[in-house]
């Protein structure tokens, strides 16, 4: 769920906007590096991005809920892909969405990237990365990535929802509240994602353990 | 939520008036008014960007519903926003609602936040009907925008319709051996599913990458755009006009 | 066994994909669907399984209303084949792509083997089920596709261009696999652009023309209207062109069995040219051995 | 004008793809390619325009050595069709896609324009330039990356199955299309599989099995030995096979239009079968007008 246009008064927008933008230098900085060693490697930039766009509309059942919902995509970007790129690609599939379903927005577009391709992508990744070092499982270190990624994009979107409407209330307790209340749909779409996140990268590792070990398409 | 969604193919042709209105125009005054949307103080801007945006949805020739569906997302919000902010807003207690107290502060807040989402929908859904993504890259590249990111951008627009097709077709194929005849079944194959994706991706990179590679592997965001015309100009004064007048107004607090 | 009624279907924005059309497909039938590229055979194909639905029309399989709630009973009975054999192999190794489906229909693992075992025997990949699946050639690809299918046994096969990028061999091999399945009774039906194919295997024939069913019925009589199949972008197999000079000839040979029978009459009673007729064994000189061809 | 010498090559990890292949291309000619899936025709078309570097041999386009250093010189004079048009076409319109190459070659805006224009026009999609890329057909697409390859000016062309998941129709317009560069001096090589097709248009083959040339040179010729046709698991055209049955044959036609020759030869001197040769404006009663075919 991304925050839409005009929810966010303009001060907030703005201001999410500086970090989200910064990150989104770096990424950029990344794939522009790629690019400038490898020209012919844009046909690829770009696949990776239609990947991140395609997998955040992919359905994924929810276990215990009865529904078939989206993933957030971009923990498991991250961990295919290294996380600066999954930031920036990130960013560009929020764009389309916005542009194309109205869902999310241009003056939300920095919050909704903080959560989502931020968040989403260096929590996601780190925590993968620092299960796997702890000696973790490929399977249960995606997983927890993907479970940490989800939850953290929601807790950040909680947050921008709450400083943004809280009105007379505490920030902190509406941040709660929201949080609170998204709690019962969120744990369930986080344990998907769990699922997910970890079922697709042992796939891959299975199908093409030469893939994930070359570390040239990591960070 | 299903699987299925409407395609973006459908939306991003554009024709009609608006379709033939330079994208640099339809970029700033899209700006413009996403703005005004954002520090305007009374609902009045809100409501002259919502009729304007309706009559201008209208008046295009994308099919109804889809028109329709575009504004679901926002709207849903905006519902959402105005139940939390009656509940959490504060101020005059005007009923009660079980343990909830509803306050007529945050009521009315509420409802001029969700016109604002409303307004802020539409502005973006007129845009997004009425302009080919490639035309808004080429203006957003007029604009400065850095080579890379709207690079990006377009390359990704190429292949966003060819890999969400592809994706159909995989599940199609798995849904015809019954891959998703339970939701534990579903889950499992929605993993390969996404695996398979990947792979894909990959593979078709490296065969893209040398197709390019025989014709220059030059940028793809290349081209520009031509002179702004005279229905150009009088679009862009018009809606100049129109953005600074409802700033005036709806700042002036004079309403 | 399998009717569509009056089928339309556009796709969401396109214009219409499908206007009107109906089809029978008795039980034990081989129907080769054709038609140009866009004609619609593939958005038809995908009605017969309920992949699609009709936006007004029916759709029966044996007796059952293809729709969302009979998705699952109709994919029991209906196999169903995609072009690319990418878009269909997921797992990663043979033997795993086979079991997909078996395990997926609730059969024990034991079970689902020993479908697996045989089906891939039956299209002659029975020594490949341990390799990976990106090891495989385009025509290996291609029997495993249907492999996965047999599996599941279906008691339909639909198939979607199954012979597009196969070398030769590996088309007659192909065509003989299904010919054997059909002999064995499975219904098939098959959509392809290949017109010099089809009157060796097909018994009916339909053809579609922007949506819309030209012409169905045996093979023969679909194919004795040539402006009619070329204006649904085909034309007749290359064999009948050849016959085209004899202007009294009250029917155009489809095959090269029909030509050479064609070609014996004509020739019955010339001294001069001796003809062989070769035994069923050793059907010709040239080395392939298609009987019929 | 192509000359490979002895290439040898191999994938990463896979066995010998290519061992030993000598051919020789001159100017202005059409070759094909053919061999079963896997025998190495696409890996040999990539060591044409140096996609590909041979790990022994080496291969010469025009005079220039190809390799790493003449990449882009040679992509230049060779132009090189994918068979997915779909992992050739990059750009997000029609227009921007045919430009894409010219652009890349230096050319002003203006001339990559007009180039693009007039190689839309040389294969039929001049009205489609604005289109975006996901609202083509898969023909259209084939044409487009076609397009593209000739906005480049190259005076060579080499296509990897061209024809494949096309139609009749659209298999015949492509191949006028190609038959057209040819004629105005265009060096034209495909690798296909459809050897009905490849005795319509091209002059010379090259047979390929399992990575060496099994025979080459003029059509006929390469025709001519039905057993080695068989072992690279191809086969001779249908019609041939017609004219099995006389023993005493010297030549097998090949085309239909040699069948009739040959038919009329045989019935010459009959009394009771009229044969009508059509002029050249109404080759056939048959509506589809593909001359020789
Ligand atoms: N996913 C889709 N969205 C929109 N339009 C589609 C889609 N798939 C097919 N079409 C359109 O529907 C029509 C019928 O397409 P279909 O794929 O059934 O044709 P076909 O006969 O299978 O062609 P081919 O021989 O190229 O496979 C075509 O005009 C095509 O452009
Ligand atoms: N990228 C690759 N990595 C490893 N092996 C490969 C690769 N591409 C092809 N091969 C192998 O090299 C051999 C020749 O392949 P090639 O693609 O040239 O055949 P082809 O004649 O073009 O076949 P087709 O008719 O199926 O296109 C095959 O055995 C194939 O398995
Ligand atoms: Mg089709
Ligand atoms: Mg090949």
């Amino acid at each position: 769920m991304h925050i839409p246009e005009g929810l966010l008064p303009l001060d907030q927008a703005a201001g999410w906007y500086v970090p989200a933008m910064a990150f989104l230098a770096a990424g950029l900085a990344k794939l522009k590096r790629l690019l400038k060693e490898r020209p012919q490697a844009r046909p690829l930039v770009g696949l990776m991005g239609a990947f991140v766009f395609v997998v955040s509309l992919m359905p994924v059942p929810v276990p215990g809920l009865g529904t078939v919902s989206h993933p957030c995509g971009t923990p498991l970007a991250a961990i295919l892909l290294g996380p600066f790129s999954a930031v920036a690609l990130g960013a560009v599939a929020l764009l389309l969405q916005a542009l194309f379903f109205a869902h999310g927005g241009i003056s939300s577009w920095g919050a909704n990237i903080l959560s989502m391709a931020v968040g989403g992508s260096f929590v996601g990744f780190g925590v993968y990365w620092g299960a796997r070092r702890l000696g973790a499982g490929l399977g249960i270190a995606a997983g927890l990535g993907g479970l940490a990624g989800d939850l953290v994009t929601y807790a950040i979107t909680s947050f921008q929802l709450a400083l943004a409407l809280h009105g007379h209330e505490s920030i902190g307790a509406t941040w709660l509240a929201a949080f609170g209340s998204f709690m019962p749909t969120q744990i369930p779409l986080a344990i998907a994602e769990l699922f997910f996140t970890s079922g697709v990268v042992v796939f891959v590792y299975r199908r093409r353990a030469d893939l994930l070990s070359g570390e040239e398409m990591q960070s | 939520m299903s699987g299925r969604h409407q395609s973006p193919s459908v939306i991003a042709g554009a024709s009609g008036f608006l379709g033939r209105i330079d994208p640099r125009v339809k970029l700033s005054a899209a700006a413009a008014f996403l703005i005004v949307n954002l520090i305007s103080r009374t609902p009045l801007a809100q409501v002259a960007i919502i009729a304007l945006m309706g009559l201008l949805l209208l008046a295009g020739r994308t099919p109804y519903r889809r028109r329709l569906l575009l504004i679901a997302f926002p709207s849903t919000f905006a519902i959402f926003v105005v139940a939390s902010q009656t509940v959490f807003h504060g101020g005059e207690v005007f009923a009660s609602l079980g343990p909830f107290d509803l306050h007529r502060d945050g009521l009315f807040h509420g409802l001029f936040l969700s016109l604002r989402i409303i307004a802020g929908g539409m502005v973006i859904v007129v845009l997004g009907v009425s302009t080919p993504l490639h035309r808004l890259c080429l203006a957003m590249k007029w604009f400065r925008t850095p080579d890379i990111f709207v690079e990006v951008v377009l390359l990704t627009y190429r292949y966003i319709f060819d890999l969400r097709a592809q994706l159909l077709r995989m599940r199609d194929a798995q849904r015809t051996r019954l891959g998703w005849s339970s939701r534990g079944r579903g889950l499992a194959s929605s993993r390969m599913l996404g695996g398979s994706l990947f792979l894909e991706v990959y593979e078709r990179g490296l065969r893209s990458a040398e197709a390019m590679r025989c014709r220059g592997a030059g940028p793809v965001a290349a081209g520009s755009l031509p002179q702004l015309g005279r229905i150009d100009r009088w679009a862009l004064m018009a809606a100049a006009a129109l953005a600074a007048a409802l700033a005036y107004l709806s700042l002036a607090g004079s309403f | 066994m399998i009717i569509l009624e009056d089928i339309h279907f556009s796709y969401p924005g396109g214009a219409a994909a499908l206007s009107g059309v109906s089809l029978e497909v008795p039980a034990g039938s081989f129907l080769a669907l054709m038609g140009a590229n866009g004609s619609g055979k593939s958005t038809l194909l995908k009605h017969i399984n309920g992949l699609l639905e009709p936006q007004a029309g029916s759709v029966s399989v044996a007796g059952i209303g293809v729709g969302k709630k009979t998705f699952d009973e109709v994919n029991g009975i209906v196999g169903f084949v995609f072009q690319d054999p990418n878009d269909q192999i997921f797992a990663p190794t043979v033997l795993d792509d086979i079991c997909y489906g078996p395990r997926n229909q609730g059969l024990s693992d034991n079970e689902a083997l020993r479908r697996a075992q045989r089906a891939a025997a039956q299209v002659g990949i029975g020594d490949l089920l341990e390799r990976p699946i990106h090891h495989l050639s385009y025509g290996q690809k291609k029997r495993l596709s249907i492999a996965g299918v047999l599996a599941m046994e279906p008691r339909v096969l639909v198939l979607d261009e199954p012979t597009a990028s196969l070398d030769p061999r590996g088309e007659e091999t192909l065509m003989r696999i299904l010919l054997g399945l059909h002999r064995q009774g499975m219904t098939v039906v098959m959509a392809t652009h290949d017109v010099d194919l089809v009157p060796l295997y097909a018994e009916t024939a339909c053809l579609l023309n922007r949506g819309t069913v030209a012409t169905q019925g045996p093979l023969r009589e679909v194919f004795r209207d040539p402006g009619l199949i070329g204006r649904c972008h085909l034309r007749l197999p290359r064999i009948s062109y050849l016959f085209d000079m004899l202007p009294d000839l009250d029917e155009l040979p489809l095959t090269v069995g029909m030509a050479q029978r064609k070609l014996e009459e004509l020739l019955e009673d010339r001294e001069s040219v001796r003809l062989t007729r070769r035994d069923e064994e050793n059907v010709s000189r040239l080395t392939i051995d298609m009987r019929e061809f």
